[in-house]
């Protein structure tokens, strides 16, 4: 019963990692139909940023508690700046070429990124834990959990939540769906698919940089830390079902759960349940598990 | 007359110069083109595709199942050249076959993703496996040549001439390929399937046939490189990452001729060399862009330089590029 | 007078709507028939069930005394029945030539014949000679992409020639082409298609063209048909002039014909 | 020196593209030079932990053999190697194998190295063994573990070298400590990455365990994290709730310093005895965050190891060291700088026995076979796998804070000699150890 708790809340914490790490990428993908692998840089820009901004805070005499909007500073910061300067300054050149072109000149980006990295912050790793000890602990069936691990999850719900009634009820969510489903349509519709475009880019690299903003505490961010997180969230986004929400959501929490439970019950299999999840899927439902509706043309 | 063949001309001819300067070259030049001609037969693989309409993220699936085919057998006692590259082209090109029935359901970014699932999924395999010395990897003997078992320098000058040899005849073959019906279609496909289909033949079959071969140069790739390095490791030969090399080496090469793969391999090699060595801490900038350069300023790649045979394939294909799989 | 083509109780739902009830059809040798009905009558969608791109959702087709239902284009296209579409279907990057040369070598190749070389003199000869029937010489080496509305809807026509199928449908023939240029355009392909002595079923809505070209008529309205008579006959028929010439007139006059069957756009 | 103009007859191929990117050719070799080559991981995870230290150590001393200000026992033998200037090429080794080794043939073939000093990962050094033999290229390796160079991929070298113990040596220095220490602990878990490294570390100290400890019960449910998953939530909970009070964990670098974040968080440290293999390259930057209690080792008498060792060689080198780059030298540093001594030495011995003249490589490679050389805190004795394979003392001890100094100190040190924990020549550790380690002399 307890191991049963237990599995269940680190499944959730690691779910919420999973999709804070990958919704990026799924709504980039859903709107865009640009797998974006520059968001592995995004969440380490997030990472850095944050550790550096926290650090900076906490060298300061303010309230301790205001450490966490250095967190939320640094993904805005991020990513306003390198969605602006990648979707106006690169991407919307390459819009008329092959999509494949595109993801290939963000794999580009991304390792100019990655050196980019090491020129500003060098290889020493950053640390930021002050607001992961803040927190302190709490224990669940008398196990001691960290309260900033759990706070991951209230913080996917929210950007689940709001990524769901942005969608569903706004009028930018309402544009949003349209230009999904058809982008010739909604641009004849006189919708402005260049805005819609340039706006959504900037919001999927706020995930982003979210992502590694918000774990930066929990770990030694160091590089390297880019490379991991896009094949992780590739991995859910196509679990789940390229470009759908939901489907990041599913994903994450079919991968997350199980691997808790391999972990406390097979250890051994650990490396391997991402992969076997993904395997399956594919096997069964190739699209994935929430492929969103496309509008099919001939 | 536009079936004149210069192409063939032009290949034979580089053929025998290789083969020629291979007793004059450099060892460091040598091993660079060995490199060069492998890397530049999974780009001609993905050419296929492309022509088709279809760009593969996995390629790096066939690549390191073919090296690790090859590699394995090594383990078994089996170290002839022959033998092994035939076997690691062939495991790599039946994976394919089997895959195919699944990927030809496929089109645009998502045949594209479900490759590099695949291929990571190899890889973690890969990972997972201890006996084959999990993420390290193992090294592989140097191979005989029906019984010829060449030492020191002799081992890189044959396996050049073993590999150019294969690779002359892969390339001429896909070029002449290109040029029948079946070959031709792949035009057909990346134009119209419905039309393909109302004329009488089934666009997922054309597609099929066009990814098992680009499984089998992959894999021939593949083994190649295996024996040339007498090493096998999963992340520089089955990571995501060396997936993207390829799909660079063939925007790097441009599709206008099957030549150019290997002018674009060699070209990746020299820029990755050199970077890695005037820059040693930013060698991943300069690669990278390079790549942006090229994918902004030479969109038909190198080949458009011997201005010839452009077509811009951009355009084209990205108007099946919001088409859903079909299931 | 034998039958070539049969259909019996065809029946299209999509979801709750039902795009066509109730077809029955005899289509005999050589027989040159019009299709004729409002948007949405469920023309398009017969053809594409016929042609087997839409699968019906119960009823039988049978083509020369063979079932044909559930069979995918291709072997249908194989079995002799040919179809062009409202949207010209081209490999629209390519010359006008290279579109029929791919055409005539997927037509004329099969196995191991797909690996001989696709251009032959022999071939390119037919080539030229059907361009010549169709009279789209001139734009032997054009782009298909850059050519004339009209010319892009011969070549589509042409390439579904290139097989010399028994039956061969025409999607609205002459839709988007000026009032001027559909009799020279309809000369060309039925004189073409005489010589194969093809049978002809063509969605039209222009009834000149119908009274001009064809023997019969099959008069679509929401999803069955109405009428199916010679061609005289039919254009007295009650039902047709109510529900589709009253209508039709009116459309051939302003705008023409741009379809948007059910049948999924093609 | 025929490769060069052979090479440079080539490079006429490729100067077209390198001056297209901006980069000229030419291999910039003086006569009275010796080129070195030192890969060691300048980019990834690997670098803030191993390669960048590695670089500095080796920096250091590469430094002070050119300027000829090496202290005893290396102030006699005067400048350079063999009186050549050291030319150091210090390159990154991310990237997997496959691409080292193509690297390695550039190195070679192309610049015309001389000798190489360097590789940190297994994974490299296993790659890199074949083709170094095959290339005849002298090839010293001063930190990789796996012990599988020597004992499986060959079992002969003649220009391969490890100037340091393999990972056996730690495994069973580990397991000795644990039976002197805590010798009645209840049982053992661990948590290792999942690949070579972590593999093979705790197969070892298992196997050490088994032999030293028989009657101590292993767990069933080792942990096996993907490195560099960098989120350890799942495995601390199962650790915690697991029944062993004894954790061995090879974590290393971002990893390590992520499970110690994670872990003390959640009090994982008061509630279980850690061992780390290698966390020695994270206490002084952890600092205080560093969990203070656990057993620590450093894969012999490096870094904070070495803290209190008064020598010479070790008071200057942790004075320059620090002074330079302004954090004391951690385990890499003092493996890099003992390889780069080993090549001093070799040289100079073997110009010696050559009459002072500028040493053959097959001399050189013959002065270090076999030898017995001073590393930066302890000697170094090339006496094992024909004297290819270097055995030295190893240490394990205690991490404590030391409030007076205001850093982290090590505490109930225990010492192990070379014959104690490394296996006899020409046994496989593997079944020395399976064996019960016959022939340890401790």
């Amino acid at each position: 019963m307890q191991e049963l708790i237990v599995i269940l809340v680190d499944g959730l914490v690691f779910s919420s990692y999973l999709f804070m790490v990958s919704v990026g990428l799924t709504v980039i993908f859903g709107v865009m139909k640009i797998l974006n692998v520059t968001h592995g840089a995004f969440y380490a820009f997030g990472a850095y940023m944050s550790a550096t901004l926290i650090g900076a805070y906490y060298n300061t005499e303010l309230p301790e508690f205001g450490g966490f909007l250095a967190i939320f500073a640094a993904a805005i910061i991020v990513g306003v700046f390198f969605g602006i300067v990648l979707e106006r300054g690169l991407l919307r050149f390459l819009y008329h070429r092959d999509e494949h072109i595109i993801v290939l000149a963000t794999f580009a980006m991304f390792l100019v990124l990655e050196d980019v990295l090491l020129m500003i912050w060098g290889t020493d790793p950053y640390y930021a834990y002050e607001p992961m000890a803040l927190l302190g602990a709490v224990d669940i069936v008398e196990l001691t959990f960290d309260v900033y691990s759990l706070t991951l999850i209230g913080l996917a719900v929210i950007v689940a939540l709001g990524l769901w009634l942005g969608l569903t009820k706004t009028k930018w969510g309402k544009l949003l769906l349209a230009v999904i489903f058809d982008r010739e349509i909604s641009q004849a519709m006189g919708i402005n698919v260049t805005v819609v475009f340039t706006v959504t880019f900037v919001v999927g690299s706020i995930m982003g940089a979210l992502g590694g903003a918000y774990i930066a505490p929990t770990i030694s961010v160091s590089p390297g830390i880019g490379v991991e997180v896009i094949i992780l969230s590739f991995a859910v986004v196509v679990i789940g079902g390229m470009g759908s929400i939901p489907g990041a959501i599913i994903g994450a929490l079919l991968v997350g759960i199980s691997r808790a439970a391999a972990v406390h019950k097979f250890p051994e299999i650990e490396l391997f349940v991402i992969y076997a999840i993904m395997a399956l899927v594919l096997a069964i439902r190739p699209e994935g598990l929430f492929a969103p509706p496309q509008a099919r043309k001939i | 007359m536009r079936y004149i063949d210069k192409t063939v001309v032009g290949l034979s001819i580089a053929f025998l110069v290789l083969l020629f300067a291979d007793f004059f070259m450099a060892e460091w030049v040598r091993f660079i083109g060995l490199q060069s001609l492998a890397r530049g037969a999974v780009a001609l693989g993905l050419l296929v595709l492309w022509r088709t309409g279809l760009v593969s993220f996995g390629h790096a699936l066939y690549f390191g199942f073919g090296a690790y085919a090859a590699a394995m057998l090594t383990l078994v006692g089996y170290h002839d050249a022959f033998f092994l590259v035939f076997a690691g082209t062939l495991a790599a090109g039946v994976l394919a076959f089997l895959l195919g029935f699944l990927l030809r359901r496929y089109r645009a970014i998502f045949f594209a993703l479900l490759n590099m699932a695949f291929s990571m999924i190899l890889y973690g395999v890969i990972v997972k496996t201890e006996a084959l010395g999990s993420t390290d990897g193992f090294s592989v003997l140097t191979p005989t040549f029906l019984g010829y078992a060449p030492k020191g320098e002799a081992v890189q000058t044959t396996l050049f001439i073993f590999t150019l040899v294969f690779t002359y005849i892969v390339t001429v073959g896909v070029h002449l390929y290109l040029k029948t019906t079946l070959g031709g279609m792949s035009m057909a496909v990346r134009e119209n399937e419905i039309r393909v289909e109302y004329l009488g033949y089934s666009a997922e079959k054309v597609i099929h046939v066009k990814y098992v071969f680009s499984g089998l140069v992959a894999g021939f790739g593949g083994a190649i490189m295996a024996l040339a390095i007498g090493q096998v490791d999963p992340d520089s030969m089955a990571n995501w990452t060396v997936s993207g090399e390829f799909v660079f080496i063939t925007i790097l090469s441009g599709i206008g001729n099957v030549g150019a793969t290997y002018i674009g391999a060699l070209v990746f090699e020299l820029i990755r060399t050199y970077a890695f060595e005037y820059a040693p801490l930013f060698w991943q900038f300069i690669l990278g862009g390079s790549l942006l350069a090229i994918i902004m300023f030479l969109p038909d790649g190198i080949w458009s330089l011997f201005g010839r045979l452009r077509r811009s394939d951009s355009s084209e294909s990205s108007s099946n590029s919001n088409k859903a799989p079909s299931p | 007078m034998t039958a070539v083509l049969e259909v019996r109780n065809l029946q299209k739902n999509f979801g709750a709507v039902i795009a066509a009830k109730d077809i029955n059809v005899t289509v005999n040798e050589h027989e040159i028939i019009g299709i004729i009905g409002a948007n949405g009558a469920g023309k398009t969608t017969f053809v594409n069930m016929v042609t087997g791109y839409l699968r019906p959702t119960s009823g039988q087709i049978e083509f020369a005394g063979r079932n044909i239902m559930g069979l995918p284009p291709r072997t249908i296209t194989n079995l002799g029945i040919s179809r062009s579409f409202q949207v010209p279907q081209v490999f629209a990057s390519e010359t006008v030539f290279d579109n029929l040369m791919m055409a005539y070598a997927i037509s004329e190749e099969s196995g191991l014949g797909l690996l001989s070389p696709l251009y032959n003199d022999e071939r390119a000869a037919r080539v030229d000679r059907h361009l010549a029937r169709y009279q789209v010489a001139e734009y032997r080496n054009a782009t298909s992409s850059t050519l004339p509305q009209g010319i892009r809807k011969l070549l589509d026509i042409a390439m579904a020639a290139v097989s010399k199928p028994t039956i061969l449908m025409l999607d609205e023939p002459t839709s988007g082409i000026s009032a001027e240029e559909k009799f020279d355009l309809m000369d060309i392909i039925m004189e073409a298609l005489r010589r194969d002595q093809t049978t002809v079923l063509f969605i039209e809505h222009d009834m000149e063209i119908v009274e001009r070209y064809v023997s019969r008529v099959l008069a679509f309205y929401q999803g069955r048909i109405i009428c199916d008579a010679p061609v005289a006959e039919a254009l007295l028929h009650p039902g047709v002039r109510e529900f589709v010439i009253g209508e039709e007139y009116h459309r051939t006059r302003t705008a023409n014909g741009n379809g948007g069957d059910n049948g999924g756009q093609l | 020196m025929k490769t060069f103009e052979k090479a440079g007859r080539a490079t006429l191929l490729a100067t077209g593209l390198a001056a297209a990117m901006g980069l000229s050719t030419g291999i910039a070799n003086a006569a009275e030079s010796v080129i070195m080559a030192v890969p060691t991981f300048l980019t990834g995870a690997g670098a803030p932990a191993f390669g960048v230290p590695a670089r500095n150590g080796a920096e250091v001393i590469i430094e002070a053999i050119n300027k000829g200000t090496l202290p005893a026992p290396y102030d006699k033998s005067g400048k350079g190697l063999a009186g050549r200037q050291i030319q150091a090429l210090i390159y990154d080794e991310s990237g997997g194998g496959v691409k080292q080794v193509a690297e390695f043939r550039n190195k070679v073939q192309k610049q015309g190295v001389d000798l190489f000093v360097g590789y940190i990962s297994s994974g490299t050094c296993a790659a890199i063994t074949p083709v170094a033999e095959e290339l005849k290229m002298l090839t010293i390796f001063p930190i990789c573990g796996t012990p599988r160079i020597f004992e499986e991929i060959d079992k002969t070298p003649k220009y391969v070298f490890r100037t340091m113990g393999h990972a056996t040596a730690d495994g069973v220095a580990e397991a000795l400590y644990v039976k002197a220490n805590l010798p009645d602990v209840k049982g053992y878990t661990g948590i290792n990455q999942n690949y070579a490294w972590g593999q093979d570390s705790w197969r070892d100290f298992d196997l050490a365990m088994k032999q030293l400890m028989p009657s101590v019960p292993v767990s069933d449910k080792t942990q096996w994290p993907k490195i560099f998953s960098g989120q350890y939530g799942a495995e601390i909970s199962a650790l915690m709730l697991s029944k062993e009070p004894l954790v061995h964990s090879s974590l290393w670098g971002g990893d390590l310093e992520a499970f110690i974040f994670q872990g003390s968080a959640r009090g994982l440290f008061r509630k279980k005895q850690l061992l780390f293999s290698v966390a020695d390259t994270s206490v002084y930057r952890l600092g205080k965050k560093a969990p203070a209690g656990a057993i620590l080792g450093a894969r012999g008498p490096y870094g904070i190891f070495a803290a209190n060792i008064d020598t010479p060689l070790n008071n200057w080198f942790r004075k320059v060291y620090q002074d330079r780059y302004s954090v004391p030298p951690v385990g890499g540093s003092y493996q890099a700088a003992q390889g780069v001594l080993a090549a001093k030495f070799a040289y100079d011995k073997a110009a010696a026995a050559n009459g002072g003249k500028f040493p053959s490589k097959d001399q050189v490679i013959a002065a270090l076979e076999g030898s017995t050389f001073q590393g930066i805190a302890a000697p170094v004795h090339m006496n094992r796998s024909n004297g290819h394979q270097a055995a030295t003392k190893h240490m394990i001890g205690v991490l404590q804070w030391d409030k007076e100094a205001g850093g982290p100190i090590m505490t109930k040190v225990t010492e192990f000699g070379p014959d104690c924990v490394m296996p006899p020549p020409g046994v496989n550790g593997t079944e020395w150890l399976k064996g019960g380690m016959k022939g340890a002399k401790c």
